[in-house]
């Protein structure tokens, strides 16, 4: 599948440095969340939208009733190799530029289900993620201070750094430089190609999930993973 | 009126245009975030978060702006002004205090605004079509449904203001107003701001942006700045309605010591109403489609109607 | 009459020259060919939500024509029935149907070539009268408030009263007819049952 | 409609009353970032690493259901006090860590540690960028120690922690010997009075 290169707002493009600022604090401020609730992680989501914790407070509106209006998303709860397609889809749906909050151990790396066959190890391996907050389920002020985190680096990044890398890694993703993932990235290419099997029944090329490199536990000698064995991996499986 | 001053009264309105839906947008976080016992937005801008609406503009004016692939994309990208601009005019009609204080004083103002306020609903009618999405198409049809269900008693009930003062000008309803008309007009006041609200898409009246059912009406695919700009007149609308409500029922600038401070009387009580617009949102579930059907065929129109005959009979009593 | 008037003398002569044409008749005429074209538009597009989206350019620009000839009244009927309920009816009947994005191939009628006949035909005849009644006539529309609320509504209720009320019985005949037709129907779907 | 009110429109009313009355209260929102949350001893926030007490044991790596307990150690020889007696060796930890990514927050390292070397502590804003940096090596955990509170306390008649006990016998024993060490120095006239305290002994 070829997307066209997200292109942003009038604002962002034409904008000098002093601007930014302002730019950054706009983004900062005005998250407006949409909430992928997959488990019982998405409670706690909730419970932080509530009352006694009121995420509204920092500009994170829960008004997005679809990812056309989202800023942020929060990936709560256990992604599921089934779902990974639909998280994909939602995710290329928003407009740039765009966030993503993995909220919870399972969407962070599998969590309980490291080892089941049918769940995504963590929802970085189909979209890129900006801010981890780890919990079983977090408490709500976990996903606070995750917010606080996310606003901190959206006042220091700069989006023409952003989005300066090649147009996308071949899978619609933009590229972002100030993601961390180099390292990653070529662990993660490899692991995608071999793992050919995990996600192929999916409809959609693009959304195939691989195993992640580090949601293999150094110590995973008792019990083998789903994944076939391939020579590139080294046998650590 | 030379053309400085039409230009100067332009700017003017132009302003309130785009300040007071910010005003009514950031009491809506706030009240109703007390309203829920949250405090609502805090960090934006510093005291009690009053720069969230600004802060929301400025992240909108960066989004990517995405056209679907299968949308008709001309009429996709004409709809958010279609929306907006009638409001626009239409806050040039209406008059903020006595004399001369109004952007233009029009002969058949009551048909101006209500004629100029009935075009932007097709702004939603042109989006949901436009959105190749069917969500934003079933939206779009109950938007137009809304409409016509809605148009006739709001018609009804600001005929029977004209009906009383004699007169289709907004200044001259005004010129003509006393204190007495509260209680006279008051159910005509109570069918106009339901069918306003209902017109305007607010809770309990937004079936056509129902996120539970059709994620989220005519506007489902809009991004960025043509998202706002339907948000903005969403704002606008309740501005126009309120003042509208003001002006035709509440007597807009006439009030205790009215004499230079009129305007004020008519800030405040639009205020108060745009008030009990987010009140209602806060407090009451959103209707089903049948219901909002039968309330303004069963309901409204019928008190409509008994308005009207009220006013004639003392009209015709007190002649 | 006034707009006849306004609209032929464009053509005539008796007032100022058309040579030297006030900011009012520049614009009249502007509008009017803005009118002209989404009015062939109405009818050339193939696409079916377009035309009717152009029909709303169309009656738009009419009301801004009535405007210009100081029917302020007659003006935002226009906008207020034609534009915020037949069109709005109009769309909401064709979106509920069927309204594909896109060209559509049915909109090219077969029997448009006599439409065109028709229609020039039409036009013809009316530029023909009306030129012909007015050629002379100018109306200077700054003195004239023959357009305003209180004016249509004296000679709607004090000159024209009869044909007024002949008119709104025929709509409450027709009203009643629908209902009835609609009722009956049910009834009979309720006895099959 | 299940039941009528007196009144037409009463509950609607009542349900503008309800959030009127809401607005004027105070509302019950807690400004986390400024007010931090006070919470309870043993809440699930991190868990902590008491490494003085860890005797490498591997027990909580064992048994950890997300196998997210990384534990490297070797062994050292301690040297026999005695001249040719055996040499001793001992568990010395290099490496604690806890991939808090993966973990699940069940808290069955901290109920099978044998010594109390783990600890839950309510810590939990330790939210990253990088996933990697989820996985916190033993001064981060040996760190968070500090933040572990103090137990809550028993209920007014429970029985006393069998730690407590022991420490007091302990305690009590020594007590002993040191007054029979300086009763034998003074003379035996103060020894009648040493036996007192050995009736009020468990």
């Amino acid at each position: 599948m070829s997307l066209p290169t997200p292109t942003l707002g009038p604002l962002s493009r034409l904008a000098p440095d002093p601007v930014r600022l302002v730019l950054n604090w706009g983004r900062r401020y005005s998250l407006w969340v949409f909430n992928f609730g997959l488990a019982c992680c998405a409670i706690e989501f909730i419970a932080s939208s509530m009352a006694k914790h009121d995420f509204i407070r920092l500009g994170v509106i829960p008004f997005a009733p679809g990812p056309r209006q989202a800023d942020l998303m929060i990936v709560s709860g256990t992604v599921t190799d089934k779902m990974a397609p639909a998280i994909k889809r939602l995710y290329e749906q928003m407009p740039e530029p765009k966030y993503v909050i993995s909220f919870g151990s399972c969407a962070n790396c599998g969590g309980p289900y490291w080892d089941s066959y049918s769940v995504t190890k963590g929802v970085d391996q189909i979209i890129p993620v900006d801010v981890y907050v780890p919990g079983c389920p977090p408490r709500p002020e976990a996903l606070l201070q995750g917010i606080l985190k996310l606003q901190e680096k959206i006042a220091g990044e700069s989006l023409a750094d952003r989005y300066a890398g090649p147009a996308g890694d071949g899978d619609g993703t933009p590229a972002r430089a100030g993601l961390a993932r180099g390292e990653r990235a070529k662990s993660v290419a490899r692991a995608k190609r071999d793992s050919g099997a995990v996600l192929s029944a999916g409809p959609d090329e693009a959304t195939a999930a691989a195993l992640p490199a580090h949601a293999v536990p150094d110590n995973a000698l008792r019990r083998p993973l789903v994944r076939p064995p391939s020579p590139a991996d080294g046998g650590a499986v | 009126m030379t053309l400085f001053e039409v230009l100067v009264r332009l700017v003017l309105v132009l302003l309130c245009f785009l300040v007071l839906p910010l005003v009514i947008g950031q009491t809506e976080h706030k009240v109703m975030g007390h309203m829920q016992a949250r405090v609502g937005p805090i960090y934006a801008g510093g005291f009690h978060g009053w720069a969230q609406l600004v802060a929301d503009g400025v992240k909108f004016a960066q989004k990517e702006d995405v056209v679907p692939a299968g949308a008709d994309r001309r009429v996709f990208r004409l709809a958010p002004a279609v929306a907006l601009i009638p409001y626009m005019v239409v806050l040039i009609a209406i008059p903020l205090g006595p004399g001369d204080l109004v952007g233009r004083s029009i002969d058949a103002g009551v048909f101006f605004v209500l004629a100029v306020m009935g075009v932007g609903v097709l702004g939603s009618l042109m989006a949901g079509w436009a959105s190749a999405n069917k969500f934003s198409l079933l939206g779009a049809l109950r938007t137009a449904a809304q409409l016509m269900a809605y148009e006739l008693p709001m018609l009804l009930a600001a005929a029977s203001v004209a009906m009383a003062a004699g007169t289709l000008s907004l200044t001259g309803i005004l010129g003509e107003w006393q204190w007495w008309w509260l209680p006279w007009q008051a159910v005509g006041a109570v069918v106009f701001f339901t069918a306003g609200l209902a017109e305007l898409q607010r809770p309990p009246f937004d079936m056509p942006v129902a996120d539970s059912e059709i994620i989220f009406g005519a506007y489902t695919e809009y991004t960025g700045l043509r998202f706002a700009l339907f948000l903005l007149a969403e704002y606008a609308g309740i501005l126009v309605l309120c003042a509208l409500t003001t002006v035709l029922f509440l007597g807009g600038w006439h009030g205790p010591w009215s004499g230079d401070v009129g305007w004020l009387w008519t800030l405040l009580k639009t205020g108060l109403l745009a008030f009990v617009v987010i009140w209602l949102r806060v407090s009451y579930p959103r209707l089903r489609e049948d219901q909002l059907q039968k309330l303004a065929w069963t309901g409204l129109i019928p008190l409509a109607l008994g308005q009207l005959v009220l006013t004639g009979i003392v009209r015709v009593a007190t002649a | 009459m006034s707009a006849l008037a306004a609209a032929a003398d464009l053509s005539g002569s008796g007032g100022p020259g058309f040579l030297s044409p006030t900011g009012a008749e520049v614009a009249f005429v502007l509008i009017g060919l803005v009118v002209l074209g989404s009015a062939l538009l109405v009818v050339t597009t193939k696409q079916i939500v377009h035309a009717a989206l152009w029909l709303v350019v169309t009656l738009g620009g009419l009301a801004a024509e009535y405007l210009l000839l100081t029917a302020e009244f007659i003006a935002w009927v226009q906008v207020l029935i034609y534009i915020g309920a037949v069109v709005v009816l109009l769309l909401f009947g064709l979106m509920l149907t069927r309204a594909p994005i896109g060209r559509s191939a049915e909109l090219d009628s077969a029997s448009k070539w006599p439409a065109l006949l028709v229609a020039g035909a039409a036009a013809a005849t009316l530029l023909t009268v009306v030129v012909d009644a007015f050629h002379a006539a100018y109306l200077d529309l700054g003195e004239t408030g023959d357009g305003s609320a209180r004016v249509t509504g004296e000679s709607l209720f004090r000159v024209w009263v009869l044909p007024f009320e002949v008119l709104s019985v025929l709509l409450l005949a027709a009203l009643i007819g629908a209902i009835i037709l609609s009722r009956s129907r049910g009834d009979d779907a309720d006895r099959r049952r | 409609m299940t039941r009528m009110s007196k009144f037409p429109g009463a509950g609607l009313a009542k349900g503008l009353a309800v959030t009127l009355r809401t607005m004027t209260k105070r509302s019950v929102t807690q400004g986390y970032p400024e007010v931090l949350p006070e919470l309870p001893p043993r809440s699930r926030g991190v868990i902590a690493l008491f490494e003085e007490n860890c005797t490498v044991c591997m027990l909580c790596a064992r048994e950890c259901p997300d196998w997210c307990i990384y534990i490297d150690s070797h062994k050292e020889v301690v040297p026999a006090k005695e001249p040719g007696a055996r040499d001793r060796t001992r568990n010395v930890l290099d490496r604690f860590a806890i991939d808090f990514a993966l973990c699940m927050y069940c808290g069955i390292c901290v109920e099978v540690c044998p010594f109390d070397a783990l600890f839950w502590s309510p810590e939990f804003e330790y939210a990253t960028e990088d996933i990697q940096q989820l996985t916190h090596e033993k001064d981060t955990l040996r760190a968070w120690m500090w933040t572990v509170p103090a137990p809550p306390a028993l209920d007014e008649r429970a029985e006393e922690p069998k730690e407590l006990t022991m420490a007091r016998r302990a305690a009590d024993k020594l007590a002993k010997e040191q007054a029979q060490a300086a009763s034998e120095a003074s003379g035996a006239s103060a020894s009648e009075a040493s036996e007192a305290p050995e009736d009020g002994t468990p």
